[in-house]
């Protein structure tokens, strides 16, 4: 029972850490908290079912393509709504963020109306039961992808010179400009890659999970906590964190009381908030 | 006090003319939508302006209000409902126990800044949310409603037309706009800038900062926390879903920065602009679904994009930056 | 922003704000001229109304907002039934135009959101004061059946409602009608079905579990059911609350496979309907028998969402498409055709828009609009046995306004539909149970 | 004349990093000290620790007989000790009314005698022009006037001066040290970081020398110039 709880746990964390690592990207480099990460979510989700009911297209395979139309969309809302807010006090970019998401759910709700879809049939379906484990193949996907896609962040964040001027910009924006380093590029890039993040963990949800306008805003919250556990912008750290809340929500539901176990969640972040105000990892 | 008169003659004819029309304005209004409009503007200026005293002045900034609105409406209801009480008294239950549980919670809290403080307040929110909903004394998810006709109205404000409502919720709005007005330019006031403006500075002058930050969540906690009792006696039921949702938390901070934040009557008028907004989209565009909601969410961002410092920069020059010549020094010296 | 362009939006901006209140006061102003200084007596509608609102109330955003769509859709056909002359539906106000007793005048519905339970008060008592609405009725739920209802009370105007929560019915409420059961007869009918399956079929259940989400809906069942397990000898082996918000329902799942109950009875609605079933699915584990408590097991979506892993799923039910009466096919195939674009008619839909029939039933046969009348019209309605369209005897409200003459049923889902199993008295289909595992080994 | 502020084996380390090595050393009441010695020396560090900005590693700091050092920085300036920051700190969004009149705060409780208060210490420090101007937009030369008037506001005792001479032009050198010897005039005791020797030469009664956070010399400014050691560890590549 404890090793399906720890299996069922990393999923969930891997899928939590996808979303929180966007918003450390964005956390990071802009200091903007980013609401609408959920509603990126979401329509990567039916962004996965277009391309499933049209072209017939596994999730998997239309991660790349959903990818790329997210970074787009993401570099859209930038130019458009983030960088007008930059200038403005950072509270309203808070708040900006929020009123986005009010518009991309409801303006989803209007498109295609809330009905519940879900994808039919997958690659990898079936499980594989060890008795004391059952392993379903549609919970490996989010597994493989997130740690492929995490160690691709990492890489491209730490070995590549347009990586290392992000996370440069993440430090002292002035220092950066004087150097001549492009910081709208980098915002720009941070922002696009940190909706493509969420947009593949669109794809890889919709493995199993119903696809609504709403479905976004549960997840935001947690992904939220999952970066504060993590630590300021620290990309790393908001992994940690998402697995962690993951492990964490399986343990509190199944051995505490399922009513309250994001009261657990809820209580693991304050307690590790009031030793580190600066999260785990947290510059 | 002939000089304060004068100092601030300015407000308060603004003040005064303002007041004249809010309570002529029902008696033009015939149906009672208009009229819940406007009870809805009277609840969220007050919650705008309580939540303005952490948020506003003293810059941290929390999303988790909620839970005091929530705290202030289940002591009405459960007073209500348990030991028939009249909200009068247990409004101030509310009150008090608000500023408990803000004072307990602040300790913690308040070392944290910016977003983390954010976090910290909308997890504690969600948690409180959580436990009231599996709460049964408190009814639970059921709910608490207190719909109870054998008093008069007074006793239990709780009365069939809706005159009576508004005119209570104003003179609350009244009473702590003039309360935040006394408090914007006194020692309170400017500590709290202080802390907004620079706490590392601010500490260096002899403010004891977090002792200030938890007067700020105190006071805040109550205010919010009266007007969660009000609206539970308006609404004469109440259930976990209505009062804590993570949106009212941010409804609240929305309304002030909306409105012009760190200032005396920005969150009134971000509560009218923004429920009057609110209510008549969807009022008018309830057929197609979402779309209220999406105008809403578009005009919000067409504000906050336009007008960073809030609507009431529209009303109020910007400060003259100007250096004082020799002449005007002298007179000021003497 | 230089002072010219400030002064410009801040002109645009206050012109903008009143034109929206004055657009909104004007359009209260000329629809209803009642006065509302003195209060307390109930606003006098003035006769020359030439059609009779009624209020719906339905949630236009968020999960619900397609089952809204598809309520509206059958209420315009019982609307249009009435309005118009059909003398091939054999049911009373069909063969006329408009409400005879009230000289022909005909039914129009005004629509509100039923956004949260909080809106409820203020859209019931927009659609009354504004909008002239002699009666509500929509797709309600227990929670915000009771904030509409301080509104109809307030103002004294019947609230028809298919919230199933017993405690509707004990606030003494003065006009407060349910044409169907409420959750004690609906949790009584699944037991006395599981009781005729261990005499009939041997299924010798003992253990049961019960999953319920943590609002109004998931609560009230659970403390019922847990009445009604203890009244027939039923052993509880789980009673799960979940967070009706949450990402991930593993913990609940996983605790469900180890207890291993007979009979899981579940009171969800559909979002987390799905994801159990495939979290089920994933966990390789399929209870013998999965009751539903309506909810999301009363969706269309929860045949397109879950395709052929929805078969033998239960449910309790008031109606259901196989009931063996012409009529119920007739309309059945109406609303398919011409109103809901090939959905089909479910019972949760069929409920709300029977409230709205029902109540143009008795404003006509009270012969006004006058709340006191039509409540007492409620109370003795008078309906030919032979043209009910609906499970159970007829229309025979109680003092607290629940329709008393109202049975359950319960159905399985065989092939893609709903197939009535009990009370075998309507013919039902033979059930299927155990349930067979996910995957044939 | 008793000692109005003493150090005690002050040390301050920061992970390896010693910034400050058992320094011991005491001002005087009425005196203008001057704390030098090159960059990284750890004058501000020990700054930051009387001001009570971070803790003493070890050590003990005493002010007027009563022990500071695990006070917190609102305690020791209700005490009486007032500073300046070397990177300016003032409230940019305040107008420099606004900035000095928080700070008189702290001895006035009410407003109106505050204000009276704050446009006395506005005056002395010739920032009466700007006085409605933000803070934000003050130039380098008015931010450190403002932060010396927001130290004076609290009414101190000892005031900490950090580098309130760095970037001034001749002319605005002048009246800062004009300023100074008005303050000390008014019975205030002065323990300033200062880099002009000029300055420091010709103000401060007694000098301070500090080299990679330890105390080299100690004295009157005529007798640590002639000190040799001060003399190769800092002032050696000076050719007066």
């Amino acid at each position: 029972m404890i090793i399906q709880c720890i299996f069922e746990g990393i999923v969930i964390g891997s899928i939590l850490a996808l979303i929180s690592m966007g918003i450390a990207l964005i956390w990071g480099v802009m200091n903007v908290l980013s609401f609408s990460q959920g509603e990126f979510l979401m329509i990567g989700m039916y962004l996965t079912f277009f391309f499933n009911k049209n072209l017939g297209l596994d999730p998997i395979i239309s991660i790349p393509f959903t990818a790329v139309i997210m970074f787009a969309l993401g570099v859209l809302v930038y130019k458009t709504l983030i960088r007008k807010a930059l200038k403005g006090p950072i509270l309203s970019q808070r708040l900006i963020t929020f009123a986005l998401s009010m518009v991309l759910v409801n303006g989803m709700l209007m498109l295609v109306t809330s009905e519940f879809r879900t994808i039919p049939k997958v690659i990898f379906t079936g499980t594989v039961d060890f008795g004391f484990l059952v392993i379903s193949k549609e919970k490996l996907v989010p597994l493989m992808v997130s740690v492929l896609v995490t160690g691709a962040l990492f890489l491209f964040m730490n070995k590549t010179n347009i990586g290392k001027a992000i996370r440069a910009t993440s430090l002292n924006k002035d220092a950066e400009e004087l150097v001549g380093i492009d910081t709208e590029f980098s915002y720009m890039l941070a922002f696009g890659i940190a909706s493509a993040i969420a947009g593949t963990a669109g794809c890889v949800l919709s493995y199993y999970y119903y696809i609504t306008p709403t479905v976004g805003t549960s997840f935001l919250l947690f992904g939220l906590i999952a970066v504060a556990l993590g630590g300021f912008g620290s990309i790393f750290g908001a992994y940690i964190g998402g697995l962690l809340m993951g492990i964490v929500d399986v343990f509190a539901g199944v051995y505490f009381n399922t009513a309250f176990k994001y009261v657990a969640v809820c209580a693991l972040f304050m307690l590790v908030v009031s030793f580190r105000p600066k999260g785990l990892f947290g510059k | 006090m002939k000089n304060y008169i004068e100092a601030n003659s300015h407000f308060i004819i603004k003040f005064l003319a303002s007041l004249l029309v809010a309570i002529l304005l029902p008696l033009f209004i015939k149906t009672p939508f208009p009229l819940h409009v406007m009870i809805l503007i009277c609840i969220w200026a007050i919650m705008g302006m309580g939540w303005n005293f952490i948020g506003g002045y003293a810059g941290q900034v929390s999303n988790g209000h909620a839970l005091f609105y929530g705290i202030g409406a289940y002591a009405c209801g459960i007073g209500m409902k348990n030991f028939n009480a009249s909200p009068w008294i247990t409004m101030w239950v509310g009150v008090i126990i608000s500023i408990g549980v803000a004072f307990v919670l602040g300790a913690p809290l308040l070392r944290l800044k910016g977003h983390y403080f954010a976090l910290a307040t909308m997890a504690i929110a969600e948690c409180g949310r959580i436990i009231f909903l599996n709460w049964n004394y408190v009814g639970g998810a059921t709910g608490v409603d207190f719909l109870n006709k054998a008093e008069p109205g007074w006793y239990t404000l709780q009365f069939t037309s809706k005159y009576p409502y508004y005119y209570i919720f104003l003179t609350f709005v009244v009473l702590i706009l003039l309360l935040t007005k006394g408090l914007d330019k006194s020692k309170f006031g400017y500590y709290l800038r202080a802390i907004k403006a620079n706490e590392d500075s601010a500490q260096s002058v002899g403010i004891n900062t977090s002792r200030y930050k938890l007067l700020a969540f105190m006071l805040s906690a109550g205010v919010v926390s009266l007007a969660g009792s009000l609206y539970a006696n308006y609404l004469q039921y109440i259930d976990p879903s209505i009062v804590m949702p993570l949106n009212v938390s941010m409804m609240i901070c929305l309304v002030t920065v909306m409105g012009g934040i760190g200032t005396v009557i920005g969150p009134v008028i971000g509560a009218i602009v923004l429920t009057v907004i609110s209510e008549y989209t969807r009022a008018t565009f309830s057929s197609i679904s979402g779309f209220d909601l999406f105008i809403y969410g578009a005009l919000i961002i067409i504000i906050v994009l336009f007008l960073p410092n809030g609507l009431i920069s529209l009303f109020r020059r910007k400060q003259k930056i100007r250096i004082l010549t020799p002449l005007e020094m002298e007179e000021r010296m003497r | 922003m230089n002072r010219k362009g400030k002064r410009i939006i801040r002109y645009l901006g206050i012109s903008l704000f009143l034109i929206i209140l004055a657009g909104g006061c004007a359009k209260d102003q000329e629809l209803n001229q009642t006065d509302y200084s003195n209060n307390n007596k109930e606003p006098e509608i003035n006769k020359e109304e030439e059609t009779v609102k009624i209020g719906v109330l339905l949630p236009m955003s968020g999960a619900q907002s397609k089952a809204g769509q598809e309520v509206r859709a059958a209420m315009n056909m019982f609307v249009d039934i009435i309005n118009e002359n059909r003398n091939d539906i054999d049911i009373p106000l069909a063969q006329s135009e408009g409400l005879p007793n009230l000289g022909g005048k005909k039914i129009e519905l005004v629509f509100g959101d039923l956004k949260s339970a909080d809106t409820a008060l203020s859209e019931a008592e927009r659609l009354i004061t504004s909008e002239g609405a002699v009666g509500i009725c929509g797709l309600f739920s227990s929670a915000n059946t009771k904030t509409a209802a301080v509104s109809t009370e307030k103002y004294g105007i019947p609230l028809m409602s298919e919230g199933t929560s017993p405690t509707l019915t004990e606030k003494g409420y003065q006009y407060f009608f349910r044409v169907f059961p409420d959750d004690t007869m609906y949790v009584e009918d699944s037991f006395k079905y599981l009781m005729e399956l261990n005499e009939t079929k041997q299924a010798d259940i003992k253990t049961v579990a019960f999953i319920s989400e943590d609002t109004e809906f998931g609560k009230n069942i659970a403390n019922v059911e847990k009445k009604c397990a203890e009244k027939y000898g039923f052993e509880i082996v789980e009673n799960i609350t979940y967070s009706s918000n949450a990402t991930n329902l593993i913990s609940e799942s996983l605790k469900l496979k180890k207890s291993d109950p007979d009979v899981v009875m579940m009171s969800s609605y559909i979002s987390d309907v799905i994801l159990y079933m495939k979290t089920f699915k994933q966990l390789n584990y399929k209870p013998k028998m999965i009751m539903g408590q309506r909810g999301g097991f009363m969706t269309s979506e929860l045949f397109t969402a879950l395709g052929e892993d929805a078969e033998g799923l239960c449910s309790t039910s008031a109606w259901s498409l196989d009931l063996q009466i012409p009529l119920v096919k007739q309309l059945g195939d109406l609303y398919k055709e011409e109103y809901s674009g090939g959905v089909e008619m479910i019972a949760d839909v069929l409920k709300c828009s029977t409230d709205l029939y029902v109540l143009c039933l008795a404003i006509n046969q009270a012969g006004s609009t006058d709340a006191e009348a039509i409540k007492e019209a409620m109370l003795n309605l008078e309906y030919p046995e032979e043209q009910l369209f609906i499970a159970g005897t007829g229309f025979e409200f109680n003092e607290v306004g629940q329709n008393t003459a109202a049975t359950a049923l319960i159905c399985q889902i065989k092939d893609g539909k709903y197939r009535t199993v009990y009370p075998n008295s309507i013919n039902a289909y033979e059930g299927l149970f155990p349930l067979p595992p996910w995957y044939e080994k | 004349m008793n000692s109005i502020l003493e150090i005690k084996n002050a040390t301050k380390k920061f992970g390896g990093l010693i910034a400050n090595d058992n320094i011991t050393f005491s001002v005087q009441e009425g005196e203008i000290v001057g704390l030098v010695g090159p960059n990284g020396a750890g004058k501000t560090t020990l700054f930051n620790s009387v001001s009570g900005a971070h803790s003493l590693t070890s050590g003990q700091v005493v002010f007027n007989g009563e022990d500071i050092t695990k006070k917190k920085p609102y305690e020791i300036c209700k005490l009486g000790v007032g500073r300046t920051f070397q990177i300016p700190q003032s409230l940019n969004e305040m107008s420099v009314f606004e900035n000095v009149l928080v700070a008189a705060l702290n001895r006035h409780g009410s407003i109106s005698v505050a204000k009276e208060h704050t446009q006395k210490v506005i005056a002395m420090c010739g920032l009466a022009s700007f006085i409605y101007m933000h803070a934000g937009n003050l130039n380098v030369m008015q931010k450190k006037r403002l932060e010396i008037a927001r130290a004076l506001a609290t009414e101190p005792k000892l005031l900490l001066l950090d580098e309130t001479m760095a970037g001034l032009s001749g002319v605005e050198r002048k009246e800062a040290i004009n300023l100074i010897q008005r303050i000390k005039i008014s019975g205030i005791t002065i323990l300033m970081i200062e880099h002009v020797m000029e300055v420091v030469m010709n103000v401060s009664d007694r000098v301070v020398v500090l080299t990679s956070g330890r105390l080299l010399a100690e004295g009157t400014p005529e007798e640590v110039t002639q000190n040799q050691q001060v003399i190769n560890a800092y002032l050696g590549g000076m050719t007066n």
